[in-house]
């Protein structure tokens, strides 16, 4: 169970500025947990957004983005564009969460 | 070569079923790319990407911190003059060299600002692919040690 | 005599140099340091407590099935808008002075069945404690832009601001600390984190109005409980026990020292 | 360098104005006991690992300095001056005759800021935390200000004999100068070890030390 993204989308001068924060954990695979055990990797690999069902971002991730990741992008659109964002993770899991440009 | 190319069917063997499973949307699926994420180095992500060795460009712009105050949180930007339709982050000390790479359709800008994990100094290096050419821009960010370390 | 004072200027001007050319140093990592907080600054990981923070609140749940709706944070039931901005204060249905946790404890308590001392010894960020967090985020986020007012009105309230400014100067543990070690004094630094100087009226905005927070650091959002509690870790004390008289007295000492500075909440730190 | 002997003249100085202004406007005892404030502080904390409760219990030296308006008058210099001879009296001088270790390792117990905590074992390696609050070598930009800067330390006041004891009682138990200094006793409660200090006066001292250069 994924928690949900706090995504933010403001038009200004025919561009829409989008913000996305997601819960994730982004565990890189070198951290170790208090008995001393290697943490797995386990981290967003993959994420769509796309603006009236058409493509407007595409982002790859390693393990080297931060917990709960941040993204901000613009893209030539307008005020009521419905923006939907998908990611997915190393392990299979994922979210989609949408919003509506203001 | 013969064993890159076993090595590409593999990857796609294991691609084409995650595809079809459902895990990935079809708009996903530009490959993750495997090779390069797991890079080790400049040189083997730059091979991975296929950028060969990218040069320095003033219309590349690699907005960060010079001093971050703590590295599990890293604020890396890209922007560019150029009509790029990818970019990517490199972080030359870390365990993986590449941090992430970006698709940029157009109608997007060709900027994205995100945040990065440093385990030490290091330089940063913003890639950009325009008309297919890479270009960079690449800067020194210090991460210090923060807190009472205890 | 003359030679002394000639001895005397040059190691003034000796002095004035090292001092200037060690703050022009000093001067540079800060604004450094300030233009990272800066790029940080946007998007506030809190947000993602936040929002689980309101499902929780509206949500019934606990073994009464109820939610948190009727919850009185000082301001009357279902008051949150600017609840968190007047805490702690006295409550007369516990006959006692709450901070925001011990409060939220009681209202889970007495409207949802959750027993407080389930809460109290959960570890930080699990399990309760956990949805404690994002409730608290939630809450202080409609504190944001309020102006802090605490009143010391009552005598409970007023016996516990001085108990927490005593509890504030209290040096013990190994290490000789007290809160005042640090936050005693202005222009102050550990390694290269500010330290707010508590006993100013601007120290105490700065850290009052600007937790809860979200720590990058740890990747995780602190209640001013988990704050504190980590100050008197580093402080060499025992563990002081989640919602505490003495936590409720030090967190009224800094917001009455806070009192018209603006809240911030939830903040974002290193 | 203002040779210690004046700086004891100069303190006395001090005091005997402080003395003349405080008999006349200055009339202050120390606070006192409230059995309010004992009881939320016995109620307020529990042990934790080696954390454990009877740490909220306060020597001499502590409970004096927890009372800053009785520390700042007339009756508080002169009860700071006998809580001084008390915590000079708890150091002993190197076992071993020597005072200067290995900076190197005295460097890294700069750095480490473990130990004593509840989150800490009886077995962690505790660091001196000296950059929480010093500058120390400037290499390390990341470094605290609540103590003054350490930087050429050696190289300002030489080694000499009174410099090494000074600076070894300092470590030790630097309530020996200062009664309310912000210092921790790292010989005085044994967060350092002889060893440690050691190393640590080799960092300051050492004319090898990045710190003397």
């Amino acid at each position: 169970m994924s928690d949900p993204m706090r995504i933010r989308a403001a038009e200004k001068d025919g561009l829409v500025d989008v913000k996305i924060l997601m819960k994730h954990d982004m565990e890189s695979g070198q951290r170790k947990d208090s008995s001393g055990k290697l943490i797995p990797a386990w981290f967003i690999n993959s994420l769509n957004v796309k603006a009236q069902g058409k493509d407007v971002f595409n982002a790859h991730f390693g393990p080297a983005i931060s917990k709960d990741p941040f993204l901000n992008f613009k893209y030539k659109g307008a005020k009521g564009d419905k923006i939907v964002v998908n990611w997915v993770d190393t392990k299979g899991d994922k979210r989609t969460d949408e919003t509506t440009a203001t | 070569m013969n064993q890159q190319r076993r090595a590409l069917l593999k990857y796609s063997a294991v691609f084409g079923l995650m595809a079809s499973a459902g895990l990935i949307s079809v708009a996903q699926a530009e490959e993750w790319n495997k090779a390069a994420f797991e890079g080790k180095s400049l040189d083997e992500v730059y091979k991975a990407l296929g950028t060969g060795s990218p040069d320095k460009s003033s219309a590349v712009t690699l907005n960060a911190p010079d001093i971050a105050e703590n590295g599990a949180v890293v604020p890396v930007g890209i922007s560019t003059t150029l009509k790029a339709d990818q970019m990517a982050i490199l972080v030359e000390k870390n365990p993986s060299t590449l941090a992430a790479q970006f698709f940029i359709p157009a109608g997007t800008e060709p900027f994205v600002t995100t945040r990065i994990k440093m385990g030490q100094t290091s330089n940063v290096y913003a890639l950009v692919k325009a008309d297919g050419k890479w270009s960079m821009a690449v800067k020194e960010i210090k991460v210090t040690l923060g807190g009472c370390g205890g | 005599m003359t030679l002394a004072r000639g001895i005397f200027k040059n190691i003034l001007f000796l002095l004035a140099t090292l001092i200037g050319t060690h703050y022009a140093i000093a001067q540079s990592t800060a604004d450094d340091i300030a233009k990272y907080r800066e790029m940080i600054a946007e998007g506030n990981p809190s947000e993602l407590y936040e929002m689980a923070g309101e499902e929780l609140w509206k949500k019934p749940g606990g073994p009464k099935n109820a939610s948190l709706e009727k919850c009185d944070l000082g301001m009357g039931p279902g008051v949150v808008d600017g609840a968190a901005a007047q805490l702690p204060r006295y409550f007369k249905d516990t006959n006692r002075v709450q901070d925001l946790e011990s409060r939220l404890m009681t209202c889970m308590e007495r409207l949802q069945g959750i027993a407080s001392q389930s809460v109290i010894d959960a570890k930080f960020g699990v399990g309760p404690k956990k949805d404690m967090d994002a409730i608290v985020a939630y809450v202080v986020t409609h504190s944001k832009g309020k102006k802090i007012k605490v009143s010391l009105a009552n005598p409970k309230e007023k016996a516990m601001y001085e108990m927490g400014k005593r509890a504030f100067y209290y040096e013990a543990g190994p290490f000789d600390f007290s809160c005042a070690s640090c936050h005693g004094s202005s222009g102050k630094r550990i390694r290269l984190q500010d330290l707010p100087n508590l006993t100013t009226h601007e120290g105490a905005v700065a850290a009052w109005g600007s937790w809860p927070a979200y720590r990058v650091s740890s990747g995780q959002f602190w209640t001013m409980q988990q704050r504190l509690n980590d100050c008197f870790r580093q402080q060499r004390f025992p563990f002081p026990i989640y919602g505490s008289d003495v936590t409720i007295a030090l967190s009224m000492y800094m917001a009455k020292n806070a009192n018209g500075g603006i809240m911030q909440t939830p903040g974002l730190k290193r | 360098m203002i040779p210690m002997k004046n700086l004891l003249k100069i303190q006395l100085l001090i005091l005997f104005v402080l003395g003349v202004a405080g008999l006349c406007t200055n009339v202050m005892a120390q606070q006192k006991p409230s059995p309010q404030f004992n009881k939320m502080m016995a109620e307020s904390f529990r042990s934790e690992g080696i954390a454990s409760v009877d740490r909220i219990t306060q020597d001499a030296t502590q409970k004096f300095c927890s009372d800053p308006q009785f520390v700042s008058t007339v009756a508080g210099a002169i009860k700071a001056q006998e809580l001084q001879r008390l915590n000079m009296a708890t150091i002993s001088p190197p076992s071993d005759g020597s005072y200067l270790g290995d900076w190197k390792s005295g460097e890294a117990i700069a750095q480490s800021g473990r130990g004593g905590t509840w989150t800490d074992t009886a077995n962690t390696t505790n660091g001196g935390g000296c950059y929480n609050c010093h500058e120390i070598d400037k290499k390390e930009i990341s470094h605290g200000n609540i103590g003054p800067s350490l930087w050429n330390y050696g190289k300002i006041r030489g080694n000499s004999q009174e410099i090494l004891t000074y600076t070894w009682n300092r470590i030790n138990n630097s309530k020996a100068y200062n009664a309310c200094s912000n210092m921790p006793r790292f010989g005085h409660f044994k967060i350092l070890n002889e060893k440690q200090i050691q190393d640590l006066m080799a960092l300051l001292i050492d004319p090898q030390s990045p710190v003397n250069q």
